[in-house]
């Protein structure tokens, strides 16, 4: 009766299927790749910049010099200054804390939301599902940026109505995406067999189910961070932010932009690199946890 | 097949009341008072209630939302109230420059972007596939603003090749008429041609990668007749997909690009209601595009099903 | 004297180019877009006026120096007071539908425009208190006689082009479907109009007057200034109708485009809640106004093209502004000690306004000059429409709030500045923002409003001015030029700082 | 026809490139298959069988490589010819047909044209190409080869469309067939039919045949010589029947004493395994490849890699001790004594009138019909029937896991229990649980084995903390499972080491009922004797019943004491093992049995059924079998159903013929092929009518 019929052998990594990778194995290969890893590096200058931008910053981002308006760059001021004199430059690397606080909130609350929603409404199916979804989609085809604009045009540009009006449309497209995983994730016998073993639905959903669908969540989720720098940027230089004088790259460049046929450029061009910098980081890092979820 | 179709338009059509549920109340909450938007701050607040009497926009909500939306049935989307014509006029003009917009960009990109989407994926993990999803990601992040103004500086005023506006003198003959909306596709190019062609190169990937493809090389079928009748087929399903997901977006959702080139399309025109507080206006506008967006998908499902005979034949089986 | 004018001026590094003017052609023009339906009774912005003025005309029209040349007027009297205005009206002048144009007319269209229900509120902000619905008689169909509530001395300017609304449509014309037609008398008439897009005029070959040189006007419109720059530049429009020195740094410099400046009374007042804490001690209003470099103001915001301004709204573009009144220069120190003698140094305060024009750099602009003496300043910038609220007391942040920045447009005479924005009198004084209280000031106005001839003007504002220095409930900054630009071969072309422009002279050079 | 073999693969070396290291998959493989030959290569599954494919056909995945060695087809050297000349080779010497046909025909096109395409290549117009498909269709049997043409592949089932892809290779009339496990994954009952069409095939077509599979029955039903292949390394090759009969390598040994042929039971006989498992790819393997499972390993199997040694008559064994070979030691202990006493008459579980009828986009699918079913305590009752017929349907229905049509009853210890196990009280749950067919599926990935049974004692048994870690580690043991990897996550471990978790979730709770579906069909063999074991010896200690459902018959038979047998959500038959296994049986069930080919080899009188199972929202009228019965009586069949009757002792039939004319014609050889249908057979006929 005792005899062991499997030897006590080394834990087989990728034995059976070269192609199962695990977890440590995942995130190993993930650090590694070069996307990855430049993606880090371009992030990680920004967030670095949002947290200390104060303190490396050579000049007050908020300090005026009307009569040094739009000088070109030059030693003084490397990125040149803008329309009221203040330096570019300085702007640039502070205006990264405004974009990096209201983005991930607004992604994190529409992940949340979204995910709770896709769990929900793909686990119990049904006349709930059909309505939210519809909903769901009625909602999707009107534009983001109308969705935005809107209500921001009816609460005020506050910080707070940004994070909210992009967390829920967020939520939806997030909602969708989490539905369909766990519409195939629902179907697999561990969730039968936590039904044998009389789990309550919350559970099965939330500690079961939801593990399973985290990946295609943390790809939602850092895909989405890239459209909501996007979004919140546009909108900015839609003519929506709150104070002026607080940096902020989609304002400042909305307040430049129209100075670049006069051949001012650097006010709008250090801006626009810092978004697409900021963005294609936050991209090339999303591409890279989807490809590693891939495998 | 006719019922899947009848499924889809049943989903469709209740997904359209939906969105103009969404769009009647969910517009109510622009704050201000109609009246007052229309008299400007100094007018009389007795002008005001009046005017609002006339307007209707005294009464509650729901009979607005009943007359609005048996107006719509009738074809009557009701007037609008800063510039006091039918709104179907305005949204007319605004929906043709639209369209004509997104048809014109549509037509550059989605080529492109399939081509581009397709030789990266046969060239998979080289050079040439980095490049174009590289490439085309860093450019499809890149702000409209930021992508708009840099074209308009090279073409428009530099190298002064192309018009700077959207909009061709009246009259001016088709040609013309492109070669104002170039650079204003272009920007739009820039933007989309990242996302549809890595759609289409996972797509591409995933069929170069099944095992029918398998079977056709294996069949000894030439590269050439295996690309075309086996890969590509199946491979550009989902871009078909992700092409019509984009139309609400090119079609409502422009209003950067049509400020910068001052084209007066849908999205300028829907701002410009929103911040005008001109309801009927706002509230047709946005059911149009919604709608537009929905008869796109019903189309891309459409054609999807056509090109997939699994999902034509379900219905009749 | 219709071509040299000394109010407006040619700057840029743009030339007109010599060589005589081509007759005929079209003149595109680019027009920021009107924000509601062209109806005489509804507009109130410069687009719209700009509409207004494209077909029809005003009894006179008031030029770059603020005079006034006749149009549908030929003359006008007024009796001894100044409290009856009697109007000579052109004979022989038909609308474009064929129609004469009478007396019966012009008494119509103001009967509208002051029609206290349903008349316009833009109209009515210039004449309200002034003239009353029914005082006008067409004794005549040449003649039109104004019975004023009060003696006016300013008011043939009142119902002149400043008052952009007043433009002369047919007695039996709708206000509401002037849209349709453009029904007017002017030098063009309109071919076709489209909501949001633009409009073309040609040529109206009836015109009573010298007959227009451009075959048609094209006006686009345009939602944002940039984009009308860049169609200057890229060689789309000739002429754009209105740009600003911050967006339209690129023509400013731009020897290819020929800048047309005009001096005008458009300003900012920063005001300060008199009422409130901690504005209620003059000395600390003062103080704020003190801390400002106008200078530096007039030369970093507007590139010079701006006149200084002196805490009142006698701008010097009006003849009657006493220009010997001594300017306030800003005086750090005597800043802070005013604060330390009113005991308020280091209080903080919030300011109101909006995201327009230049408004916002303005903002900040007050908000570090008030740091140089201690005051912090936190900015709430909203939208126009959050801003100006319901537009009465309570109900809105531009006369609610304890600081504020507000835009005023250019008026031909400073007389809706000097009562609704400062009398102390809620019936007069109906955009007091300030919440300005002073007997003396308000028997002052009254006295420079009936004052009929310049010189009497001057004497009253000059006290005016000083008490207002004094009492500082406002902060009059600057006030800046008009500007518009045109191809350097088009001629001609007349704009005006209320949005009309006259391209009935222009044409191009070769 | 000339001398040149068909295939000659020598000292064929390839390795895949994996995180930059070369792993060698193929080890020195020479096989030569000559013209008109089946050659069968059987192997554990990761074993190298489709690479060796593969790079017949000249397609390596991208990061696999040939690194030395040569392949010669029809005299041509492959491995050096140029791309055109691979296409030509394709197109008309080497065919392939692999698992899983569903996948391989391009689902947008219709089927004539994809066989059409072959046609063209060799230069025939379009129509001409066309009228060739329609040919090779009805060649490959297809029913109305002519509307064959215009489905699409989805419209196909899975045989039809494994007879497409047939009829594809063989369309550019090859040399060489390659068939990679073209059954896998069909029923025993399709398989049948497909392998004996490949059989036909080939006579008429005269092709070599590489015949690759994992069953080692279908091999040597279909194979004239076998080579058995371990890690790359072809550890033994000869005759078909020389392998089968006297193997002469520990591995081929180990393979065939793990199959519960028919007639072993698991109350009597023990399935022996071969322990350990397959190296890792691309494994410093010095010697012997198999040394480290090998029952006979000696010091020099670790350090020598042994010759092919000749054994004469083409039979030749890589193994140091071949002559030793067949005796390697068994693996197991004996046979465990029962616990408790198995099968007592009463029903522990009851089915009454079971029904479940699924509605799906409008039509109604009846996937149960009014079964009655009993199962009592400690006995083992075996549940079989062709894919889709409702197996799973009524596992669920027990489980409560799917609630049936109203009026169905089911019933633990004679009460009633609730339709869905939401409603089902605690120890109801606990009694019932289930082991799933898929380890993978069924082991939530996420989490770690301590957690997934950990989780199930505490909310079965409600055991916390130490106590539910000390019966964690016991279950562990008893299923054999090594307790230092608890912590491990699914992922890490093998299928069958998956299995032994999902085994042990069951067991957490005591059930007193554990249904198991197909619980090893996603195993290896050797892998599966020990699961088998595994649930033998569970049984006997703690005297558990068990629903087993399988498609296997062999495992069936091996371990059940009662069988059922299900056709479209019907039951046709049921009875004690040995009862239905043998005549007089239902002839559903004989149809079954003689589908399944036989390790011995020995050809069975066969009973083919015609035709495809029916569609389950439209199923026939009277005995839904009478379609495909291939002892069909008349008129009778398809008017009324035969009732489920008693023809010996707790056992029961459903069929209009009478026991004793079954257990005669049963006994005799079966009717000729063409006539199994619907030829009346007259003294039946007056059977029936006389009773
Ligand atoms: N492209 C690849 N890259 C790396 N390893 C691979 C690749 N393809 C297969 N393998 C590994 O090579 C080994 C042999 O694979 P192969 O598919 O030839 O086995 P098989 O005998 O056909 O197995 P099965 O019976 O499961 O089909 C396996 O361990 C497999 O995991
Ligand atoms: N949820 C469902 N909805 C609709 N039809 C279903 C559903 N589940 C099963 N069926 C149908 O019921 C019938 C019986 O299915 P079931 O899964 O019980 O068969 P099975 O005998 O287990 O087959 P297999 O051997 O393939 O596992 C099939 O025709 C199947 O298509
Ligand atoms: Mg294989
Ligand atoms: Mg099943």
């Amino acid at each position: 009766m005792t005899t062991i019929e499997d030897p006590a052998a080394p834990i087989q990594i990728p034995v059976r299927d070269e192609a199962t990778i695990a977890r440590g194995e995942r995130l190993r290969l993930l650090v590694r790749s070069p996307g990855f890893i430049l993606g880090a590096i371009l992030v990680g200058f920004w967030v670095v910049c949002a947290l200390f931008g104060a303190m490396i910053a050579p000049q007050d981002p908020q300090a005026d010099d009307i009569l040094n308006k739009l000088v070109a760059p030059s030693g003084d001021h490397l990125f040149g200054t803008d329309r009221l004199g203040r330096d570019v430059f300085s702007r640039v690397l502070v205006g990264a804390r405004e974009i990096l606080i209201t983005a991930p909130l607004a992604t994190l609350l529409g992940t949340v939301i979204g995910t709770a929603i896709g769990l929900v409404t793909g686990y119990y199916r049904g006349l709930v599902d059909d309505i939210t979804m519809r909903i769901v989609d009625a909602m999707l085809a009107v534009p983001v940026i109308i969705i935005a604009f809107l209500a921001i045009v009816a609460r005020g540009a506050s910080r707070l109505t940004i994070i909210l009006v992009i967390g829920f449309v967020f939520s939806m497209i997030i909602a969708k995406t989490v539905r369909a995983a766990v519409l195939s994730e629902r179907e697999l016998d561990y969730v039968q067999a936590a039904r044998l073993r009389n789990e309550r639905s919350p559970y099965i959903m939330f500690a079961e189910i939801l593990p399973n669908v985290m990946g295609p969540v943390v790809v939602e989720f850092t895909v989405r961070l890239g459209y909501a720098i996007f979004t919140i940027a546009t909108l900015a230089f839609l003519g929506f932010g709150a104070d002026p004088s607080i940096p902020d790259w989609g304002r400042d460049i909305e307040q430049h932009y129209a100075f670049i046929n006069g051949g001012i450029w650097w006010a709008v061009l250090f801006p626009s690199l810092a978004i697409a910098t900021l963005i294609v980081g936050i991209n090339l890092i999303a591409d890279a946890i989807a490809q590693t979820f891939e495998r | 097949m006719g019922r899947f179709l009848l499924k889809r338009l049943g989903l469709a059509a209740i997904t359209l009341f939906l969105l103009s549920v969404i769009v009647f109340f969910g517009t109510q909450v622009l704050p201000g008072n109609v009246g007052r938007r229309i008299l400007g701050p100094f007018a009389d607040q007795a002008a005001v209630d009046n005017l609002n009497e006339r307007l209707g926009t005294d009464r509650g909500l729901l009979t607005q939302y009943w007359d609005w939306l048996t107006g719509l049935f009738t074809g009557d989307f009701g007037t609008s109230l800063a510039q006091n014509v039918p709104v179907t006029e305005l949204i007319g003009n605004a929906l043709v420059n639209s369209l004509k917009l997104a048809a014109f960009a549509f037509v550059l990109v989605v080529p492109l972007a399939i081509v581009g989407g397709v030789v990266a994926a046969l060239k998979r993990d080289r050079l040439t596939d980095r490049v174009i999803t590289i490439g085309g990601l860093s450019l499809s992040v890149v702000p409209e603003f930021v992508s708009g103004i840099i074209l308009i500086l090279v073409f428009g005023l530099w190298l002064d090749v192309l018009p700077v506006s959207a909009r061709a003198p009246t009259g001016a003959s088709i040609l013309t008429q492109l070669e104002y909306l170039l650079l204003p596709a272009l920007t739009l190019v820039i933007l989309l041609f990242g996302y549809i062609a890595r759609i289409t190169r996972a797509g591409t990937i995933e069929s170069l990668d099944a095992d029918y493809t398998r079977t056709a090389v294996l069949k000894g079928l030439p590269r050439r007749t295996v690309l075309k009748r086996h890969v590509l087929r199946n491979s550009l399903l989902p871009t078909i997909a992700v092409v019509a997901t984009q139309t609400g977006y090119l079609i409502g959702g422009l209003v950067v690009v049509e400020t910068l080139f001052n084209y007066p399309g849908m999205g300028r025109l829907i701002v410009t209601a929103a911040t005008q507080k001109d309801m009927p206006l706002l509230e047709a506008a946005v059911l149009v595009v919604g709608t537009i967006f929905l008869i796109a998908m019903l189309f891309a499902d459409l054609l999807y099903s056509l090109l997939n005979p699994r999902i034509r034949y379900s219905g009749a089986e | 004297g219709d071509d040299d004018d000394d109010g407006a001026s040619q700057t840029g590094g743009g030339e007109t180019t010599a060589g005589a003017v081509q007759p005929g052609g079209t003149v595109r023009v680019a027009l920021i877009q009107p924000t509601t339906e062209p109806n005489p009774l509804l507009v109130q912005d410069e687009g719209g006026a700009g509409m207004l003025g494209a077909t029809g005309e005003y009894l006179s029209f008031s030029d770059e120096n603020l005079e006034l040349q006749p149009r549908l007027a030929e003359s006008w009297e007024p009796n001894d007071d100044g409290s009856v205005w009697t109007f000579k009206i052109r004979s022989g002048v038909t609308f474009h539908n064929g129609a004469p144009m009478t007396s019966e007319d012009v008494v119509a269209t103001f009967e509208k425009l002051i029609n206290p229900d349903g008349g316009s509120a833009n109209a009515q902000s210039a004449l309200g208190g002034v003239l009353s619905a029914g005082n006008m008689e067409a004794p005549d169909e040449t003649t039109v006689v104004f019975n004023l509530d009060a003696p006016n001395g300013n008011f043939p300017t009142l119902v002149s082009s400043a008052n952009y609304n007043a433009i002369i449509i047919p007695a039996d014309l709708d206000p509401a479907d002037w849209g349709q037609t453009f029904e007017g008398t002017g030098p063009f008439k309109l071919q076709s109009f489209t909501p949001q897009q633009g409009a073309t005029f040609v040529r109206n070959d009836a015109y009573w007057g010298d007959k227009a040189n451009p075959d048609t006007v094209d006006v686009k419109f345009y939602a944002e200034e940039a984009p009308m720059i860049v169609a200057l530049q890229g060689d789309e429009v000739d002429f754009v109708e209105h740009f600003s020195v911050a967006g339209g740094k690129a023509l400013l410099d731009n020897p290819d485009v020929q800048v047309i400046a005009i001096q005008t009374a458009t300003h900012r007042q920063l005001h300060m809640r008199t009422d409130k804490e901690p504005f209620t001690d003059a000395r600390v209003r003062q103080a704020i106004a003190l801390a400002i470099d106008r200078n530096a103001l007039v030369d970093g915001l507007w590139e010079g093209l701006a006149d200084i301004g002196n805490d009142s709204p006698f701008a010097p573009v009006y003849p009657s502004t006493d220009t010997s009144v001594p300017q306030r220069e800003q005086d750090i120190e005597q800043a802070k000690q005013l604060l330390a003698d009113a005991g308020a140094e280091g209080f903080t305060v919030q300011l109101d306004t909006w995201d327009g024009f230049e408004i916002p750099d303005l903002a900040q602009l007050v908000k570090s000059a008030a740091a140089e003496i201690g005051v912090t300043i936190n900015l709430n910038i909203t939208d126009a429409g959050t801003y100006y609220g319901d537009g009465v007391y309570g109900k809105s942040p531009w006369l609610d709030s304890v600081m504020g920045i507000t835009d005023y447009g250019h008026r031909p005479v400073p007389n809706v500045y000097l009562t609704a924005a400062l009398a102390g009198d809620p019936k007069l004084g109906v955009w007091n923002s300030a919440h300005f209280k002073n007997d003396d000031y308000d028997e002052l106005v009254r006295q420079y409003v009936a004052a009929l001839d310049v010189e009497t003007q001057k004497g009253v504002a000059k006290q005016i001015q000083e008490l207002l220095l004094e009492e500082t409930p406002i902060i009059f900054p600057y006030f800046y030029n008009f500007l518009s630009a045109a191809k350097p071969n088009l001629q001609g072309a007349v704009s005006a700082a209320t949005g009309q422009f006259d391209l009935s002279k222009a044409g191009f050079t070769a | 026809m000339s001398a040149e073999p068909a295939i000659q693969m020598e000292d064929l070396e390839v390795v895949y490139r994996v995180r930059g290291v070369d792993r060698p998959v193929l080890r020195g493989l020479s096989i030569t298959i000559a013209k008109g030959e089946s050659y069968g290569l059987v192997g554990e599954s990761g074993c190298g069988k489709t690479t060796a494919a593969f790079t017949i056909m000249r397609y390596l995945p991208r990061n696999g490589r040939v690194v030395s060695g040569s392949i010669r087809a029809d005299g041509a050297d492959l491995l050096t010819m140029s791309e055109a000349e691979v296409r030509r080779l394709r197109a008309s010497t080497i065919s392939m047909v692999y698992q899983n046909p569903g996948a391989a025909l391009n689902p947008a096109i219709r089927v004539g044209d994809q066989i059409a395409e072959v046609f063209r290549l060799r230069g025939h117009d379009r129509s001409e190409s066309l009228d060739r498909a329609q040919e090779m269709l009805r060649k490959v049997q297809i029913s109305d080869p002519a509307g064959g043409m215009r489905r699409y592949p989805h419209q196909l089932s899975g045989g039809g469309q494994q007879r497409v892809v047939i009829a594809m290779a063989l369309a550019s009339d090859p040399t060489l067939l390659i068939l990679d496990e073209p059954t896998t994954g069909l029923d025993a009952t399709v398989e049948s039919e497909v392998l004996d069409l490949v059989a036909a095939l080939r006579e008429e077509f005269g092709t070599s045949v590489l015949f690759i599979s994992h069953n080692l029955a279908v091999i040597r039903k279909m194979c004239e010589r076998v080579g058995v292949l371990y890690a790359g390394r072809l550890v033994e090759e000869g005759e078909a029947e020389t392998v089968f009969t006297e193997p002469r390598h520990p591995y081929t040994v180990g393979l065939l004493r793990c199959i519960p042929r028919g007639g072993l039971r698991k109350d009597r006989d023990r399935l022996d395994t071969i322990p350990g498992y397959l190296p890792q790819l691309g494994a410093d393997l010095p010697g012997c490849v198999f040394a480290d499972r090998c029952g006979l390993v000696q010091e020099i199997c670790r350090t020598d890699e042994p010759p092919l040694h000749p054994l004469g008559n083409g039979h030749s064994s890589r193994c140091h001790f071949h002559d030793k070979a067949a005796e390697v030691p068994y693996t197991a202990s004996s046979i465990p004594e029962p616990g408790t006493a198995p099968a007592n008459g009463d029903g522990l579980v009851r089915l009454e009138h079971a029904s479940k009828t699924f509605s799906h986009e409008g039509s109604t699918v009846r996937a149960l019909v009014d079964v009655d079913l009993s199962i009592a305590a400690g006995e083992t009752l075996g549940l079989v029937g062709e894919s889709g017929c409702g197996k799973t349907t009524l596992a669920r229905v027990l489980l409560g896991l799917t609630a049936p049509d109203d009026g169905s009853t089911v019933e633990l210890d004679g009460r009633r229990l609730a339709a869905r196990v939401v409603k089902r009280d605690r120890e109801q749950v606990r009694a019932l649980q289930t082991v799933f067919q898929n380890p993978d599926s069924a082991l939530n990935r996420r989490f770690s084995v301590r957690r997934i049974i950990g989780r199930a004692l505490e909310k079965l048994v409600g055991l916390h903390g130490k106590r539910r870690e000390e019966r964690l580690k016991e279950i562990a043991s008893s299923v054999r499972f090594d307790e230092r990897l608890l912590s491990a996550r699914p992922v890490q471990l093998s299928g069958g080491l998956k299995q032994r978790v999902a085994i042990g979730r069951a067991f957490a709770g005591e059930p007193r009922v554990v249904v198991c579906d197909e619980p090893t069909s996603a195993l290896d063999v050797s892998v599966q004797a020990a699961i088998l074991n595994l649930l033998a010896d569970l049984q006997a200690k703690e005297g558990v019943t068990y629903l087993f459902i399988s498609h296997d018959l062999g495992v069936v038979r091996y371990l059940a004491d009662r069988i059922a047998v299900l056709y479209l959500g019907r039951l046709m038959e049921v009875g004690p093992a040995e009862a239905v296994f043998n005549p007089p049986h239902h002839p559903y069930t004989e149809a079954l049995l003689s589908a399944v080919p036989t390790l011995e080899g020995e050809e069975r009188p066969r009973i083919r059924l015609q035709g495809e199972i029916p569609s389950a929202a439209d199923p026939p009228s009277g005995c839904v079998f009478h379609t495909r019965c291939p002892r069909y009586l008349g008129a009778i069949c398809e008017e009324q159903e035969p009732p489920l009757a008693e023809v010996e002792r707790g056992h029961y039939i459903r069929c209009h013929i009478p026991v004793d004319e079954l257990r005669r014609i049963q006994a005799e050889p079966p009717p000729p092929r063409t006539s199994a249908r619907r030829v009346e057979d007259d003294e039946l006929t007056h059977g029936l009518t006389g009773s």
